[in-house]
């Protein structure tokens, strides 16, 4: 089984939401995150001191998926992500060994 | 025409102008509490910014153009207290404190329609408008209603605090800038949810609060007409409360806390033109009809897909319009120096000239918002980048956000300070990270 | 008794007035705070609706119950003032200015008890309760106290602004709500440490502001007692304040921004009663023992087991006690028209009095409130279920969220809109994802 | 000297005390926003302190070293009213009423203080500070300005609410500190950003709210005076407003929300002293030139490297100099018992009488304050450990955190509780996890 | 060594600290996420327009922990985790590789 | 590839960032956390009753890099984390398939 995991624009969420439940993803876990990269940040002003957030909010998105699936859900992301502009993000794949449903104990493909 | 006041009187109209003038914060924080987070300062700001533009251009000219005297009924002569010129040295308080009372209502009905517009206009196209629609068609309106000889007070109508040189005239604005604007990104389709109700709550209750001033206040005297006016202005409002929950309670199954916010200002609205003219009885009822016709009223405009972004029409025009058509019903002829209502056997007079009043005021406020709308569209444009709307007003407008609870540096190098060069700051700040 | 008032008494009143009816969000905020996020809005919508529903009552029957003709000196007769039936004749405003005094009171008293109950409680059970209360307790009592003939006020038990008709009232019935509706889920067990301390101290500064009007307005006139009530108010509760952060700090190791809003309080409810019969050094060691008292009483409820979830009783029950019978030691002869206090060698006759009002007014809201609270329980029930209080009682029972600080969209699906049917909608919002 | 006051004027100076003292909770909130997440409630706890320790030094000793017969010029007799002894008995309300306005403007002054030294000080040390500051610096200095024969006021120099005795007292005394103190950890590299805009947005309502009483509240009266007061503390402030904002837009790019509540504070300062002796125009003037003054100020302590955390010295201390010494040129002799200002004709008479007494009471305030501070630095130590300081000074010096938005519990054990040994505990809560 | 992962109910976290530490597991990493599944999102309603909430608060809790421990973690938060009602999450494993203590610098089994 | 992943002390954030944007780190996503372990939470008063926070804030910043990258940058990450201090947090390395940059689609180092 593999852990897909998606850096991307907290405005792509809905998208790729959507493109990964139309795929037939069953589940997903996001969590909120911030991201440095080439993409720069918003200049603030305080009381006419200036300064730069270096980073900038994004969403990580995991999901779960058999093997065979990993490389496919991955074009999905990335269609349901891309912009087209610098800071869309990045996704990548891991290994994962035991899977297991809380509700019920079950493990393997069966958990997900 | 300038009250002689006692000191009672003067305690009580100074009290109530400072209650009033809370109600625009007040304002600011009921509007700001409903939009996104990344929104809320600049909802703000736009109450704000018109406690500073209105509040200079009353002192300039906005009094003399509401309160001197009447050049045919249409407006006051602008140049008569120009700068408030005379008034300081009159002995008696009824002038300046005219002049307080009213500038905090010209102020809170330009903040008033900054709600139909959130999230998504150029500051700077606000400041202007404000400027424009203050001159334009709040003085001129107000001198109609108020003003000693203006055309729609002289007919008889009743507008005891501003149902209609107010709320009418907000609203019918607001309808016009909502169309004119255009909806924000996503309306319809995606929901928009208050970001903080407890500010939300906080300005709600501001708002009834400075209330009490706005309505009992406008007996401009410290006498039973501002008590009854104080009784009513709670009466009604509870009411309309409780109308509010109810509706929502039977059609949605929950009675929201944004409900209740909503139906406190709706009752306010309603009994504003009515407070001295109704009994408590009288007025509860008014409160309820206006807290269930505001209730379904903000549903509108989904209807007519126009995005009033936090129900400015649906309020304040709809609220405003039944509190002052009920009191052609609902006048008791008890009250001293009272009209009376059809309910009380006045027949149908008084409440034709409230529909009289109501709705030329609201004519001209459509007109002549369209049309400084339309100008400002060509010459200044009013809406940010779409880029900016989506990653927040706040941001491209102010430069600033509004929370920062987070417990971890995000930030780095300040790189210029106002009264400093780059070559003043140490080294390190120089060259950051 | 209605009694007559010239225009700067009655500037003063409605000004009273204005700001007691402002303690009602003050308190809703303060209360709000307090509870875990997840409840923060049913918190603030309990003290909502006692302005709504209390405000509503007052004008049909509460005013009348609680200052008409006496029967008996047990009740005004309910039906001299139904519907405030005559006053809007009268032009003398103290007939109005009482009724809109009076009204802020009520709905206070009814507000206060909502703290001992927080995160758990039906909407719709509060809302009835508060009905019955109202009427069956808080309008009685009142009347018992400050009723022209109300049998408590005739024996000369001195209560200023409310501390037995209202903070005994009001504690003894949140003993009684916090016992049977029975405590929250993991009370004792699990900290639930209140989820935003500034809204508390926001609270509480509206708390004070607002009490000025309470205890200040009390003397019904702009008066040297008006004065005094003003400034025992503050140096009551700055002692109070203070007390409370010096057990802290001694018992605890730090003094608490909690531990200053609760003094602040403490303070409050402490001299309330008092307020007109002490002189300032008097006020100070009155509000001293308040603080210090309270500080203590909030903990019985861990001892004894019961979920008096903000303190209702450590705070309004106990400080109202303190300060009533206090007056009994510290009531000053100087004053005009005032009692002798124990230490000014009045003996215990005063002392006695304010004992027996004290606790009788604390017997009969311990009962009446058992009975109302075990009806309301066999019939409709207090308790939301346990997933709901778990999972919030504001989405429970509002179907609402505090806050949303986030900038990301979690929610989809518009699915029905106030005066639309579904068919209403664009396609694409129909189908969904 | 205490003023006869009637009913009007009674109601107009307690309704004006309320609002002043609405302000420090006001303030409280300004500031507390303006911090970082982690000092809110130290922020906030440092003004609210002020209300329980100078309410109580008030009544105690401060009004009659205030307000007591003058010794000299230099202090009122501090035992003429101790514990406001024979003022109760008195018939008149002018008495009591000048000690509830007083005590509000004696609580604010000190808590202005706190601004400079945001984040790092002991709250014991602040605790005794505020004590010593407020009975060796506040109360002789409000003598001098305002005491029947203080040598300040003596002089014919004009303050009208206090910009000498308030503004520019605290802003001096906050400059020591913030010296003597020393600068946050960070301070100038890291951008210390504030944590929520819309507390600072709400404290900036309150302040301008309650700034309405404490101007036109010092005209003592109900009358055309204060009448005016009012009008020029709308109209200087919304000129400040838009001064400041006009600066950010044409300097930074933006103009700010934290702009706008600072220009607001900054135009009240300017204002203070000069609201009794200007026309509206002049206030208007007044105004803009205190907003973008101001505005530049607050950079100052870039340049000179003191960590004046919230700009008292560059708000406060400039606003108030600029408010003094522009009454030499703008002061309207039109009204009546006013001077005569340079612009008016009246020469440089009034401008030396205003320098005069701006800078004694500045010098007087810079040296008693660095005395204070260095004995009290010598003593008790005025910083918490650095760990403390980056921490949070919430968690070490009260045990507190200002939010808890999560749904989750962090948290475990309830290890003691206030009327409970261990051995009360249930079982499980002993052995905890 | 090996990274156990487990997506639970916000609501079960005390248990399942308690559960770990009691098993002798000395620290944990828990971040707080918003997990998409099978369990409906509640509903809200802002003036008449109702809408879903699709994410649920959820926590996730990270353990690192010697490779022959992982499958008796994932039972022993399996048991603090479990209510047995749709939306109880799920528990997945990964192998590390380097694991090092950043105060001390020591790497392996010793650092955790 | 390599998923670098640290959980570090909130102040010392900037330290990191700074650290590996020198040693040419182009890119990172971090992520507010909190962490269970040796170092002891704070105490808090709640009207007089009082109780620990178990749990204290803490960074997790994740970091894409080559293979031959990672032990390298571990040590840069240790030096910018550490203050001696129990509760300085742990590092620790996971494999990664593959990575893929959203904007344009590519993967594989070039994706970093
Ligand atoms: N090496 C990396 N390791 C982990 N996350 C990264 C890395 N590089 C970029 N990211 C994440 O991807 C986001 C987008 O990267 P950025 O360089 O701004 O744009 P792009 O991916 O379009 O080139 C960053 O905000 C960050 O969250
Ligand atoms: N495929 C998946 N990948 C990642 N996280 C998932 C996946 N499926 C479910 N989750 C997480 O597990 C949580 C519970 O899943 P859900 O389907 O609601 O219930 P259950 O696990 O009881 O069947 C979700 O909220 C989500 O955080
Ligand atoms: N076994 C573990 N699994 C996951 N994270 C851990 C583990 N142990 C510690 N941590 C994380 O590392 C942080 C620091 O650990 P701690 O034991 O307090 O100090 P130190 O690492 O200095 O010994 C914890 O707050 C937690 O976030």
């Amino acid at each position: 089984m593999k852990l897909v995991t998606a850096i991307i624009q907290p405005e792509q969420l809905e998208n790729v939401q959507k493109a990964l439940v139309r795929h037939g993803v069953a589940g997903m876990t996001i969590t909120e995150v911030s991201g440095y990269g080439r993409q720069r940040g918003h200049v603030e002003v305080y009381r006419g001191a200036e300064y730069t957030i270096d980073f900038i909010a994004k969403v990580k998105v995991e999901v779960l998926v058999d093997d065979a699936e990993a490389e496919t859900l991955v074009g999905v992301i990335l269609q349901g992500a891309r912009t087209g502009s610098v800071g869309d993000g990045k996704i990548w794949v891991v290994d994962v060994g035991i899977v297991v449903r809380v509700r019920t104990g079950e493990s393997g493909s069966g958990a997900i | 025409m300038i009250l002689e006041l006692n000191s009672g009187d003067t305690a009580w109209v100074l009290t109530s102008a400072s209650l009033v003038l809370l109600m625009t914060p007040g304002l600011a924080l009921f509007y700001g509490g409903m939009v996104r987070a990344k929104g809320v300062l600049n909802m703000i700001m736009m109450s704000f910014l018109s406690m500073g533009i209105v509040g200079v251009l009353w002192v300039l000219y906005g009094y003399s153009m509401s309160s001197g005297t009447s050049i045919g009924g249409l407006i006051g002569n602008p140049l008569e207290y120009l700068g408030l010129a005379g008034l300081v040295t009159d002995p008696d308080p009824g002038a300046l404190a005219g002049v307080a009372f009213g500038s905090t209502f010209a102020i809170i009905t330009v903040a008033l329609i900054s709600g139909a517009i959130a999230d998504r206009v150029k500051f700077s196209t606000w400041a202007v408008f404000s400027v424009i629609w203050a001159t334009l068609v709040y003085f001129p309106v107000a001198h109609w209603v108020w003003g000693d000889g203006g055309w729609i007070g002289s007919l008889g109508v009743i507008d005891f605090a501003g149902g209609t040189a107010i709320h009418i005239n907000a609203g019918a604005a607001a309808l016009v800038l909502a169309i004119v604007v255009g909806p924000r990104i996503g309306f319809g389709t995606r929901p928009m949810r208050p970001h903080n109700m407890t500010l939300v709550m906080l300005g709600a209750a501001l708002l009834w609060f400075g209330w009490f001033g706005f309505n009992a206040g406008s007996a401009f005297a410290a006498d039973a007409i501002a008590a009854l006016a104080w009784v009513n202005t709670l009466v009604a409002t509870a009411a309309a409360m409780l109308g509010w929950l109810v509706v929502e309670k039977l059609r949605d199954g929950h009675a929201t806390s944004l409900g209740a916010a909503s139906g406190i200002v709706a009752g306010l609205v309603g009994i504003t033109p009515a407070a001295g003219s109704l009994n408590p009885v009288g007025s509860l009822l008014l409160g309820l009809v206006a807290g269930v016709a505001c209730a379904y009223a903000v549903g509108l405009k989904y209807k007519f897909n126009y995005d009033d972004s936090l129900d400015v029409v649906g309020v304040h025009l709809v609220g405003g319009l039944v509190g002052t058509l009920l009191i052609g019903l609902l006048a008791d002829p008890a009250i001293p120096d009272n009209a009376t209502g059809l309910f009380y056997g006045g027949g149908f007079g008084q409440l034709g000239l409230q529909a009289l009043g109501a709705f030329s005021a609201m004519a001209y406020s459509l007109v002549a918002t369209l049309l400084i709308a339309l100008a400002l569209k060509a010459i200044m444009g009013w809406r940010v980048s779409a880029a900016d709307e989506l990653g927040g007003i706040d941001l491209a407008e102010h430069s600033e956000a509004g929370y920062d609870l987070s417990p971890v540096y995000y930030s780095s190098k300040v790189q210029r300070t106002l009264v400093l060069t780059k070559d003043d700051l140490p080294e390190t700040a120089k060259t950051g990270a």
